[in-house]
């Protein structure tokens, strides 16, 4: 079964690619399996200049999920130009360059300088960040802000603009219009859910930035709420994400409205699993009767 | 690093809420000293960090010591012989082992398991091993007659002091005098530390929260001494750095 | 150890109660247990008048969690005033009505008729019901309109008037704060998330009302963080509630700041998890070194 | 209603998906015919409801048959016997075993276990009884022979033919032209419905997604056929119910 599919920049052999910080720059992954087998991936937060993150302890293990308050740590944007992405230009993979900041300005300048990297071919806009003090989900939790900033990141960019959207919202539906209406070319949801845990023994949060970002399977059914909420109300394409596990995770996400899928915590838990949800998936198609991607996406809003 | 599904062979307490669990393993011909395996424990998301103890590359086997501290070591306990288990490894940088004249190795607590494979090259190698170990209490010692049948002098500290000398293992240090060309050591931060300000040479193996692992996630980073640019993945480029190159 | 504590309304033996809508109004737990252990009872949502509910299915199972939409399914104000209420008054407990509706008028309504009832001590007013076409979330989604629908109800109570919170909002603080500033005698959260399962082989949403209510312990993390969040910002009390199934879980929420517990999901679970919650209290305080419930509530701020 | 750990003695596939797991409970002496029990299967929330197929009050035990359909199930075919199972059960109303002359029985696929018990009774109190068995396909029946055994006169519909009527149950009913005094059905809602077109008297047990299994969280509502104020839950009141009382 032919798994290509294209969305604005992306020419993707198929659906499957791994999530924003959940894979650095793929360099651990390349030495496991040929990163050219991905349909695409989204490489970690670039920001102006480097940053070293949040304090330890950065993650805990929550049921069926897991918290991160990695704080965007990267090594700024003009070293991934130099060395990460020539790297990655090794292989036969588009790269979805994600793009992080605290202020309009830093965004614009990370937007205006990574989208001239040969093998970036679409940016997402991480307006959803909830680990860092300034900017990230202050953008992305207001319809207004996360237009401005859209519209200034579409000027500069010279490639195909998706924006990340924050589940820490009232309303998704508003948010999700807003940037569009902003001129981005594709959506990306959803982020993580702000979460907390305590130490039971210091009684203090087990995060040294005391909240983190909730992902893994626990939330996958609010991801699939928010594709199929959006979907109906937008003409972009969507890229969805949150909890993704297994190949019939990949198709309940398509059903629901998502054009691709991109995998976060679980490459953690099993560094084979994009490679092996690509392998998965014609089966898993199959399986419910599918003989197209184009047949599963957005099913759920036409049966 | 291989993902392989490794079977039981023994799983047995050997000290209070410590336990001994031997695995069968074709990974074990590749493991070195002070590097650890990651555990995918049934029920729980993340896997777990645990050092590999010793190892056998004739009849791939490896131990680890486990210590129950919460849900996921609770559950470990319950395998079985013959069961399988979900293991990624081997992760991490490894305690050299060079002939050296003289090597002190200092644990605390579960710091002590990656010392045992660690002892047993050094003393192949012609280094003459002493050995201190760190415990809570007479209770949750382990190993002591393990590291002394390999040919270690063994020292012992428990906090309580219901076993060897009461206090830690810097307080034996200190009144045994000891001193070795080396340090090899793992065991908490704080322990870590006092051990940077009285040795010039030898390696140190941190822990850290982890997700991936392998240097995917930037859960458990830790900063260069001097650069402060520069930093370190403890699971990738740790669990064991040279003295001195960590900044606390 | 002595477990009592005193909240508005509630005079409560120990911290430890059934959530809203999980345990209907008790007649199946009483052939378990003595309804009298428990600090409280938390009534299935009343509303004016009966109400069937939502079509089925309405629950479907989700990673650590469930998705509920049962859509307020209850007998109505009246034949709970006649029925239920005076057959739970056999116990000493104190009951907390739940009230919801689809209007303010409705919401006034059953507050002023069921806090006459002689055993309701306090009502939880339900502004955050995802399963209900009209009111419900969209009244607990708005700082205004919140503040509004407490005052209207507080007007008319003759009892302490909690408020349930709903978790799918960008700024719970907010809304929190409003209703405190409108007469709110405590706060009941969370509610639950908003979510959505597909189902494969059909395409559709499992659920028949399509979207639903995700509890279970997958919210934890997200419960324990607005709890956090809201603690400092009130002064009124806070009953915490949202993926509990330890006694480790009661702590940590006491923690992060409520003053007592509600138990949802779980009954369904393990039927007997209240008293059995109640019995392990004791020895998990202990445990992590406190000597009464007041040290655990709030903890987390002052350590 | 109790909670038990209760003990696989076997667990065995019997036909394409399906298997009969055998378990050792106190709780066998509270069942009656059509009852159900909830399991609590490791890894999953909620427990799931699975019909009881016959138990024996003296020895303590009881059967169910499972099919497979999705990783609930899955996860209980993993089941090795004696492993601990947590149930919950008797639950639910039960299928009234009263001397009839004739009673027909009507199962479908996973609505056939519950009917064994039943048959089994209302032969032991003098009723004649019939069996019409309803499967997907010849590898997927199961337990023609034990109803036989039992005394019974069995008949199976699958729905591609191979093996007996080719259809449904409900064309082996017209087909055969039978009849009975009481008709006692288990099976597809679908099923059901035509069910209540043809016999006046009898019991229905209907299925539907539960949560607490014990009638406290509404997720099984039905409507009362007449009375649309009246509503029974599935979990409590039901699953069998006398023939005509539930809105469809
Ligand atoms: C490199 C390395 C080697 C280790 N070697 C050993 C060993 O040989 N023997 C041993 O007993 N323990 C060892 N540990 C600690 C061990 O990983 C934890 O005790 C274990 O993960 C606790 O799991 P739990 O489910 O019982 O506890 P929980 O507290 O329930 O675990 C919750 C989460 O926190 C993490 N976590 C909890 N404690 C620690 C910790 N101290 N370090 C890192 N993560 C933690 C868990 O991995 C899990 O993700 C090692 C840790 C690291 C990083
Ligand atoms: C009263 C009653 C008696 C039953 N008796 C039997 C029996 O004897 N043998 C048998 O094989 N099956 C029986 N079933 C159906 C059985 O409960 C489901 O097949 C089973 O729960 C599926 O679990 P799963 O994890 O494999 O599937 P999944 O689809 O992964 O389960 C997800 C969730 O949906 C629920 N669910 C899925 N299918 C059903 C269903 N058909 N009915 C109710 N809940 C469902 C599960 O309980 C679980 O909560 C009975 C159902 C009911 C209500
Ligand atoms: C450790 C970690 C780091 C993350 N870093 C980023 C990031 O830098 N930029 C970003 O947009 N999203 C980041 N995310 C969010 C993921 O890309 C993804 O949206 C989210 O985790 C949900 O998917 P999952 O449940 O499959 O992990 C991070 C997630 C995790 C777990
Ligand atoms: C089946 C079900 C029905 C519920 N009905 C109500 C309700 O009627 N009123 C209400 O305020 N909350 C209702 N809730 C929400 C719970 O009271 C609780 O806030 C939520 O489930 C989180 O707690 P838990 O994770 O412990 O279940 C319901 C929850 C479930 C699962
Ligand atoms: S644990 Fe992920 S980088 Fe070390
Ligand atoms: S399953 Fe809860 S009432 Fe029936």
């Amino acid at each position: 079964m032919d798994l290509a599919i294209k969305l604005p920049g992306l020419d993707l052999k198929n659906p499957i690619m791994p999530a924003s910080g959940c894979y650095g720059f793929g360099r651990e992954f390349s030495e496991l399996y040929d990163l050219s087998e991905l349909g695409a991936i989204m490489i970690k937060a670039a920001t102006p200049t480097a940053r070293f993150g949040n304090p330890l302890p950065r993650v805990a293990e929550t049921p069926n999920g897991m918290l991160n308050a990695i704080g965007l740590q990267n090594p700024g944007v003009d070293k991934i130009m130099a060395t990460e992405l020539p790297w990655l230009a090794g292989y036969d993979v588009p790269i979805i360059a994600n793009v992080a900041g605290s202020t309009l300005e830093d965004y614009v300048h990370v937007a205006k300088t990574i989208s001239q990297a040969p093998n970036v071919t679409a940016l997402e806009l991480n307006i959803s960040c909830p680990n860092v003090k300034e900017g990230g989900i202050a953008f992305g939790t207001c319809p207004e802000t996360a237009a401005l900033l859209t519209k200034a990141v579409k000027e500069v960019s010279s490639v195909p603009v998706y924006v990340k959207l924050s589940p820490n919202v009232t309303d998704i539906v508003a948010i999700a219009k807003a940037v569009e209406a902003a001129g981005a070319d594709g959506l990306t949801m959803i982020n993580t859910l702000l979460g907390m845990r305590l130490d039971l023994k210091t009684g203090k949060p087990v995060l040294a930035n005391q909240t983190g970002g909730l992902s893994g399977p626990a939330i996958k059914p609010v991801a699939i709420r928010m594709i199929h909420q959006v979907y109906p109300h937008v003409k972009i394409p969507i890229i969805g994400m949150g909890g993704i596990s297994t190949a019939e995770d990949v198709l309940e996400f398509l059903y629901a409205g998502a054009s691709a899928v991109a995998v976060g915590t679980m490459n953690f838990v099993d560094p084979y699993i994009c490679p092996n949800l690509i392998a998965e998936l014609p089966a898993t198609l199959k399986k419910y009767g599918l003989t197209s991607l184009e047949e599963a996406i957005g099913r759920s809003h036409r049966s | 690093m291989i993902i392989e599904q490794v079977q039981v062979i023994s799983n047995q307490q050997i000290a209070d809420a410590t336990y001994e669990m031997v695995l069968k393993a074709e990974m074990a011909t590749k493991m070195k000293p002070g590097q650890f395996v990651n555990l995918k424990v049934e029920g729980f998301l993340l896997r777990r960090p645990i050092s590999i103890c010793q190892y056998d590359q004739f009849n791939h086997t490896f131990t680890i010591i486990y210590k129950v501290v919460g849900d996921g070591t609770q559950k470990l306990t319950t395998l079985k012989v013959g069961d399988f288990l979900d293991c990624m490894g081997p992760l991490g940088s490894h305690f050299p082992i060079e002939a050296q004249t003289t090597a002190l190795l200092v644990g605390g607590g579960v710091g002590v398991p990656p010392l045992y494979e660690t002892a047993k090259q050094l003393l192949a190698v012609g280094t003459q091993v002493q050995v201190v170990l760190g415990f809570a209490d007479a209770q949750a010692a382990f190993y002591i007659d393990e590291f002394e049948q390999l040919g270690a002098t063994v020292y012992v500290a428990t906090d309580n002091g219901t076993l060897g000398t009461h206090g830690r293992v810097t307080n034996v240090i200190a009144e045994q005098q000891l001193t070795a060309e080396y340090v090899y050591a793992c065991g908490p931060e704080a322990m870590l530390r006092v051990l940077e300000t009285r040795f010039e040479k030898g390696y140190l193996s941190f822990e850290a929260r982890m997700a991936c692992g392998i240097g995917a996630c930037m859960a458990c980073v830790c900063k260069d001494r001097e650069d402060t640019d520069l930093y370190y993945r403890i699971c990738k480029e740790g669990p064991v750095f040279p003295v001195g190159k960590v900044g606390f």
